[in-house]
């Protein structure tokens, strides 16, 4: 236990560190993109005048260091500053946001990784036969379309065609549980196409990868059953890098889902991102860039973590 | 070689199969094109027919034809990008692996960096500063990417790193680059080679989400996943355009795979 | 039909962001537009045929060299917290976008404003710093809505307005939410009970949520898709031809865009017809080297339309001796929808008259900034103005900020200033006719095609003529729309 | 029917070269209750295919081909395959090589142990928690009550592996399959072990497998031995008479392996070429793994460096290569003080001391020919190109005694592992180095062709008046091979010496006990041992 304690703040520390540099690489980068939020808020309408203004008011003309100092200074306090776009405070922009963005990654999380897992040892339990096959190719044809193109064929068949779904995501504050969960349903199930097939994949190949060692066919010699061979003495070995491989999948969850934010009209950080770089909002870029940065962190941390304590070398070495 | 593409399972000669018919009509595309890259020569969208073997799309283009350069520009710009990404990725991998120390520190912190960055976020944060052009394209995408390539190539030669050989290697006084070009490179191909299989296909769907989000390939050229976003209005009113492009993508990708599958499957050593 | 109140209309836009605000000064989309005229009303509004009509203002006149402007207020109208409209706010309101500090959009319209006062609490006086025919049509834009006075900071996010609608929720980016204003002082106008407009950045989510009748209304039809539209059941689709158009402007005091011979052989190098069809699919009008809409009031329809010719053209190009030159067009679809692809056709057009030109792709981002006004030859998109002198004052007087060719012709610029204090209108008409006809033949700019607007409904909905000042109805179909029965 | 385990004419085949090829060829044998079988027999002569064929069980990859196997009146060819899964375990159970591989290193012990009987509904899960700590006591391991709710990491090796022989008693088989249950472990642990195999066959009354590679071994455990040769059965019969009286050559040439080599006669001290000085080392900079170490190797000897696992001896390797920097003491090499560090050190001393390593499968790569793993040194230290470099690599081959025409072009996965330790040899020989350092070359072979591979080392030692510093844990070897004894234990140096000072008494206490643990040719050895051990207890 002491090892992985150590472990732990060894990684906070380094991660601290890695979030730091990459505020600075936010805050460079888009220093260094051509225009600034004065020019292209006011896009054709920008006059050297109006933007002067823009730039006085947003006290665009002090030295960069500057203002990422005082922007250090306030996020430390936990002040994330204003949108220069639109003057309201970041937090507010980013709070619900965020939440949104976890609320459509856990709903998706919640049908995918069970349902990853249980395809997997599956696959890996009949493996070689029609059945792995046909899951095989099923899956692997999900991973291979294009995300924007499942979203579009569910739409046209269960929103436009059948009238199941709503064909847009908007949600509120003000929505029950519930009406939030059918809202949601179709982008969760695309996003749920496109994680399960990797997830699975990874889980049969580290239970098939675990299958050659010598304690399986020892359990075999021992006359155990092939299901419980495959749930009970590989499963828990190949824990490591399903654990991994699904840390991934909900990194992937929290902030690679802009495509499909922009299909179903969801109000997520992703599309937050993606404007506020276009307009060079700085604050929100930088402040949403480092709850990304930070969430791909925390789950990789939390994926070493789990990993380790799911192997009891690690776990127990205090004894 | 022969010996063992003779013993390769029916999934992966189909998968060989599907990759070596892309890969002919992607050399030999304006010899099996019937029109013009961009030539407009229908009607908006016009159905299957003698004259166009899989109908026009949204601006009157013959899809068969687009479908052939579309093979061409995708792969050969998935591909490039691919092999760049390797190169980055996996000679950095190795230097690392086999340097160790600062070394080793300096190049996992850099791409623990860029890696905690969103991809998506980032490629479109430098294509729309520079521009999509295709060198700026293949290198964005290259980057971004070999830092996934550089993690396996690291892990995949500290285990080889650990045989003897290498230390007897070492010990012979051997210098750094003709030991990962002699002893760690032929070790760690196979791996990395099923990783390329795969790597390739995530960055052909990449540059088609790129595409969709328009920062791809730019029009006229033609590429798959822009066909796709370009015709993808039509699905919804029963035109099953944007189908073929989105097809021929996952046909691909599950070729690759299933070559990639029976590569790892050789490489596991299990033989059931 | 007869207008019905009732129903809560729903729309999906384009354009809108998470980093909108609602200070008129700074709205920049569909979406953020039509918000704000669902709450707030303008001094003048533009009737569907190009008519300034009185909204806040009951009426006005100007003194005989059109200078001074007397604008009298509607007695009696609140705003929605209560207070009542008054010159104060009018006059904040134009100091807004007007002051020295202002970032607003529309401040170069109100430059040739020199002071603004109040006479009496429903008086309003503008004195110009030259004669403007035209200066109702600048107080019906769409940013100059009339805000309470003292509105700063956050409060402008409360939406306070006059108009017909209040604004009860607004998320940047995602969508607003209003409901009918119980007080509303215009008569036969704002029908529905609520209102929401939704943001929806994508085209095909625009669709789909039509067809699956999340919605009722969406603007920007997708070209390629409206005939496919056109014949769903319960969707009717609008094209109407407005002001906005597309242009190709080249700096004039480049070489060798400063020979006119180079200019004209460009403009008969590009083959309009070909790109009506192909980049707007037939959706538009062909254009004729001037930025004057047919809907315009004094819209030359007698000139000569430009034809596609490249023997012409090549005789022009050799009188100028640049047969060789490679011209460097830059394009990027920031500037419109398909203008690499416009740019590519003009290329290989060009190719037939012997001229050879070069795309250079620019990124989208920064378009504006970098490409636009810098570039010797670009591709660009204007939306156009109601009146011919804002639109020449704008782009096309020597001197003036967005002169994106840096055109200047002593005549045409002579005239401007002329037709702009002329009230008179035959002989407004004669020199508006004339400034046209110089454009087409000396301008900087390529103009190739007017873009129609293309909107689909649910055919629940009814409305009157459509106008084509500004999209959806300009900007005013919250209003001026209702539900059948 | 007095047998409880009959095969008759048994052939199995595995698929390799796209064909089914017979790897096990016209085998019979019985097993009568408490009777222990032991088979002997080079690595691939098919023993362990045998053993698993008892219990009615091929590896993926083989098949039984033809012949019969009735275990207590079953015939396996017809069983179905769910009787077959209900007979393992509870009819006949398997003790594996490695036991560290073979345990689940996912769950305790005891869950190991109990899954067996519950899975097969024999008895409950708390009576068999409570038989198991029983066959846990009987079975010498340290705190019986606790040590199963340990995970597989936690046991050392010999304990794992007797945690193992429990395992298979859980059913309470008739029958177990050891299979090389020793191999992996110290000469000193083995013991234990084989007490271990001894308590279960003679005081249980169980029939028993005995796979095993070691003559000397089976000899302590065995009734009968069925000595095999690929796939095929060179002879059996009754252990002491085997053993005393074997009719085949190659039980012969098997027996013979640990004879003594003639004694050296040392006429004059030959000069020092390697002498270390109070080195001390460490991996994590906290702990030293070794310290105080003082050695000196001459020319034209051999030191051989002894030492259970883990006392430092490769670690040893490492300093003296450079691979592992020492913190202290000073290491001189034709009295020249080499720099601590590999990366400092000049190429001329590189090539004079040449390493060869346990394991020739990883110490080749396995990529490369044959012709470039020898010819990169021949490159490398002497610019050898073209027809001289061919030369020499097919004089190298031939030194080695392998014919150069054969092997020059294979790759070295195409080798067997005497033989790719020949070219592990060959390229250090290439580089004509002073001394080499040999990390426990020959444990990994087996005993015939690691006879053959230190007679090789003794012959070009003669020839060539090379040094070796000869690493191993195997006393028979270095009984064969030394001039010099280092004895190490947990990184210290505890007793050094010529040779016949080191192996005459008196003894340190460690030293004692590693050369009373190695197996004689003598089938009462383990049980005078024992008796000896439980006496002195007393
Ligand atoms: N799964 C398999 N498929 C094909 N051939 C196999 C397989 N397993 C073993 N063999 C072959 O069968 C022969 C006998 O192997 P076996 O494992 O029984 O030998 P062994 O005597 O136990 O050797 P060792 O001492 O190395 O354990 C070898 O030649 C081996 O190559
Ligand atoms: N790379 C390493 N990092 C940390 N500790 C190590 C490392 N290698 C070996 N050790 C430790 O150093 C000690 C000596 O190991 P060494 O490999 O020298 O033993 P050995 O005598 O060669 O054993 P064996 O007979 O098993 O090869 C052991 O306690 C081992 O755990
Ligand atoms: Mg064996
Ligand atoms: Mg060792």
């Amino acid at each position: 236990m002491k090892n992985v304690l150590i472990l732990i703040s060894k990684r906070l520390g380094a991660s601290l560190a890695t979030i730091f540099i990459i505020s600075v690489i936010i805050f460079i980068g888009v220093e260094m993109l051509p225009g600034d939020v004065a020019e292209t808020v006011l896009g054709q309408s920008a006059t050297p005048e109006t933007v002067t203004a823009f730039r006085t008011q947003l006290k665009l003309d002090l030295p960069p260091h500057i203002r990422y100092g005082a922007w250090l200074k306030d996020f430390i306090h936990g002040d994330f500053g204003k949108s220069l776009a639109n003057g309201r405070p970041v937090s507010e922009l980013i709070g619900w946001r965020f939440a949104n963005t976890l609320f459509l990654a856990l709903t998706t999380a919640v049908i995918a990784v069970p349902l990853a897992i249980f395809l997997g040892m599956l696959a890996a339990f009949y493996r070689n036969t029609f059945f792995d096959k046909l899951i095989s190719i099923t899956t692997l044809s999900f991973i291979s379309f294009p995300e924007f193109f499942i979203a579009y064929i569910l739409i046209s068949i269960l929103s436009v065609k059948l009238n199941i779904f709503p064909s847009l995501a908007m949600i509120d504050q003000d929505m029950g549980f519930t009406s939030k969960i059918y809202a949601i349903l179709l982008p969760s199930l695309t996003l749920t196409c496109v994680v399960t097939a990797h997830m699975m994949r990874q889980t049969r190949a580290a239970i098939i990868n675990v299958l050659a060692s010598a304690y399986i066919e020892m359990a075999r010699i021992k006359g155990i059953k092939r299901l419980r061979i495959i749930v009970h003495h590989a499963f828990p070995n190949s824990l490591s890098p399903v654990i991994n491989v699904i840390a991934v999948n909900l990194a992937y969850l929290i902030v690679g889902v802009v495509i499909v934010e922009v299909v179903f009209v969801y109000p997520g950080l992703g599309q937050l991102l993606v404007d506020s770089v276009a307009k060079r909002d700085l604050p929100v870029v930088q402040a949403s860039g480092l709850i990304f940065s930070i969430a791909y962190i925390f789950l990789n941390l939390a994926a070493d973590i789990l990993s380790m304590l799911s192997n009891p070398k690690l776990r127990q070495s205090s004894i | 070689m022969l010996n063992l593409l003779r013993q390769s399972p029916i999934s992966a000669r189909i998968g060989m199969g599907i990759v070596i018919l892309n890969i002919l009509v992607a050399v030999f595309a304006p010899l099996i094109a019937p029109y013009g890259e961009t030539s407009v020569v229908g009607d908006v969208w016009e159905t299957f027919s003698g004259k166009f073997y899989l109908g026009t799309d949204h601006i009157g283009r013959d899809l068969f034809t687009r479908m052939i350069y579309g093979a061409r520009n995708t792969i050969a710009l998935a591909f490039i990008t691919t092999m760049l990404s390797f190169l980055l990725g996996s000679f950095s991998g190795f230097i690392a692996a086999v340097k160790g120390g600062w070394t080793d520190q300096a190049l996992s912190r850099t791409v623990d960096i860029v890696m905690a960055f969103p991809t998506l976020i980032f490629a479109l944060m430098i294509l729309s500063v520079l521009g999509s052009s295709i060198p700026t394209l293949i290198f964005t995408i290259a980057i971004l990417d070999s830092t996934r390539v550089y993690r396996l190539s690291r892990a995949v030669a500290m285990d080889i790193e650990v045989m003897e050989f290498v230390e007897a290697a070492r010990l012979r006084g051997e210098g750094l680059w003709w030991i990962i070009r002699h002893e760690i490179l032929p070790n760690a191909m196979p791996p990395l080679i099923a990783e390329f299989g795969l790597r390739f296909c995530f960055i052909f769907l990449f540059i088609a989400c790129l595409s969709f989000l328009g920062l791809g390939l730019q029009p006229p050229l033609a590429d798959w996943g822009g066909m796709v976003r370009e015709n993808a209005g039509a699905i919804t009113f029963g035109i099953f355009v944007p189908l073929i492009p989105a097809g021929a993508i996952a046909l691909l990708t599950v070729g690759v795979n299933l070559i990639v599958d029976w590569f790892l499957h050789l490489s596991s050593g299990l033989h059931d | 039909s007869e207008p019905k109140r009732g129903g809560r209309f729903i729309m999906g836009c384009t354009g809108g962001s998470t980093t909108d605000s609602m200070d008129p000064g700074t709205l920049t989309s569909n979406m953020n537009y039509s918000i704000n005229w669902q709450i707030r009303n303008s001094l003048v509004e533009i009737d569907h045929n190009f008519k300034p009509i009185p909204e806040l203002a009951e009426s006005w006149d100007s003194s005989p060299d059109a200078k001074v402007w007397r604008f009298k207020l509607r007695k009696g109208v609140e705003f929605h917290n209560g207070k009542t409209m008054t010159a104060e706010d009018v006059i904040f309101t134009i100091n807004h976008h007007r002051g020295e500090k202002s970032k607003s959009v529309v401040k170069p319209y109100l430059k040739s404003v020199e002071n603004i006062k109040a006479d009496g609490k429903y008086e309003v006086i503008f004195e110009l710093s030259g004669g403007s025919a035209d200066f109702p049509f600048i107080l019906g834009d769409h940013h100059l809505t009339i805000c309470p006075a003292g509105t700063k900071g956050r409060e402008w996010e409360k939406g306070i307005g006059t108009g017909g609608y209040i604004l009860e929720k607004w998320e940047p980016g995602v969508k607003a939410f209003a409901t009918r204003n119980p007080n509303y002082w215009k008569e036969g106008r704002a029908f529905f009970d609520e209102i929401e407009t939704l943001s929806i950045v994508d085209t095909n989510a625009r669709t789909n949520a039509l067809k699956t009748g999340q919605i009722h209304y969406m603007d920007r039809v997708e070209l390629k898709t409206a005939s496919l539209m056109k014949r769903m059941p319960g969707i009717n689709v609008t094209a109407t031809t407005g002001t906005a158009h597309y242009s190709i402007p080249m700096i004039v005091d480049q070489t060798p865009y400063s020979d006119n011979n180079v200019r004209m052989a460009l403009k008969l190098a590009v083959n309009r017809e070909e790109l009506l069809k192909q980049v707007l699919r037939g959706y538009g009008e062909l254009g004729n080297d001037h930025p004057i809409a047919p809907v315009n009031q004094y819209f030359a329809k007698n000139l000569e339309q430009r034809k596609y010719d490249p023997d012409k053209a090549k005789f022009y190009m050799k009188k100028a001796g640049m047969l060789d030159h490679v011209f460097n067009l830059h394009a990027a679809d920031a500037a419109f929808a398909g203008a690499v692809d416009a740019a590519i056709l003009i290329k290989e057009q060009a190719k037939k008259a012997g001229l050879t030109i070069n795309v250079v792709r620019e990124p989208d981002d920064g378009y504006w900034s970098n490409v636009w006004t810098k570039k010797e030859w670009c591709m660009c998109y204007w939306t156009g103005r109601p009146t011919e002198d804002m639109m020449f004052s704008l782009a096309y007087a020597s001197g003036a900020p967005w002169n994106d060719t840096h055109w200047k012709n002593k005549r045409f610029n002579n005239l401007l200033i002329d037709a702009r204090a002329e009230l008179d209108t035959g002989k407004r008409r004669q020199m508006y006719l004339e400034m046209q006809e110089i454009c087409r033949n000396d301008g900087g700019t390529i103009v190739p095609m007017y873009n129609q607007m293309v909107e689909a409904s649910s055919d629940k909905l009814a409305h009157g003529p459509i106008a084509g000042n500004m999209p959806m109805d300009g900007f005013r179909n919250t209003e001026r729309w209702w539900f059948k029965s | 029917m007095n047998n409880l385990l009959e095969i008759k004419n048994l052939y199995i085949e595995g698929f390799y070269e796209n064909q089914w090829q017979p790897i096990v060829k016209d085998i019979s044998l019985e097993l009568k209750r408490g009777e222990v079988l032991g088979l002997i027999g080079e690595s691939g002569a098919g023993k362990s295919t045998i053993g698993l064929a008892a219990m009615g069980y091929t590896r993926p990859g083989c098949r039984l081909a033809s012949g019969s196997i009735n275990l207590e009146g079953i015939e396996l060819f017809d069983a179905s395959e769910e009787d077959l899964r209900l007979i393992k375990s509870s009819k006949i159970a398997y003790v594996a090589q490695s036991a560290a591989a073979s345990f689940n290193p996912s769950h305790r012990i005891i869950k190991q142990y109990v899954e067996a009987p519950v899975h097969h509904g024999i008895m409950s899960c708390e009576k068999a928690e409570k038989e198991a700590v029983e066959i846990y006591r009987r079975l010498f391991l340290p705190t019986p009550e606790k040590i199963g709710y340990r995970y597989p990491h936690e046991l050392s090796g010999g304990q794992l592996q007797r945690a193992m022989v429990a395992m298979a008693m859980a059913c309470k088989p008739n029958i177990i399959v050891f299979d090389e249950p020793t191999t992996a472990l110290d000469v000193t642990t083995q013991i234990e072990v084989l007490a271990a195999v001894k308590e279960i066959t003679e005081k249980m009354n169980k029939a028993a497998l005995y796979i095993t590679h070691d003559l000397a071994v089976v000899a302590q455990v065995a009734h009968r031995i069925m000595v095999l040769r690929n796939g095929r059965l060179v002879e059996e019969g009754e252990t002491r008479q085997l053993i005393k009286q074997p009719n085949k050559n190659y039980t012969r040439e098997l027996l013979n392996v640990r004879s003594l080599r003639e004694e050296k006669i040392i006429t004059d001290k030959m000069a020092v070429i390697l002498d270390i000085k109070n080195v001390a080392a460490t991996y994590t900079g906290q702990k030293n793994v070794l310290e105080n170490i003082d050695l000196t190797v001459r020319k034209g000897r051999t030191v051989a460096l002894v030492g259970e696992s883990g006392s430092g001896k490769s670690t040893l390797a490492k300093v003296i290569t450079g691979l592992l920097p020492a913190i202290q003491g000073s290491i001189t090499f034709f009295e020249k003080k080499l720099p601590r560090e590999l990366k400092n050190r000049k190429k001329e001393d590189l090539r004079k001391m040449q390493m060869i390593y346990q394991m020739p499968d990883t110490a080749l790569n396995p990529r490369q020919t044959v012709r470039k793993v020898i010819g990169r040194p021949l490159k490398f230290y002497f610019g050898l190109k073209g027809k001289a470099a061919e030369d020499r690599i097919k004089e190298l081959l031939s030194k080695i005694e392998l014919d150069p025409d054969i092997y020059i072009d294979r790759l070295t996965t195409e080798l067997s592992g005497g033989e790719k330790q020949r070219i592990c040899i060959a390229r250090a020989l290439a580089a004509e180095p002073d001394l080499i350092i040999c990390d426990e070359i020959t444990s990994a072979l087996d005993q015939l062709v690691a006879e053959g591979i230190l007679n090789l080392l003794q012959d070009l030692q003669n020839k060539t008046n090379m040094s070796y510093l000869f690493i191993t844990h195997d006393l028979a070897t270095v009984k064969a091979i030394a001039d010099k004894i280092v004895i190490m234990l947990k990184g210290k140096i505890i007793e050094q010496g010529e040779k016949k000072q080191v192996l005459s008494p008196p003894h340190h206490e460690y030293t004692d006990k590693l050369l009373a643990s190695v197996p004689e040719m003598d089938p009462d050895w383990l049980d005078n041992l024992l008796e000896e051990r439980a006496s002195s207890f007393i």
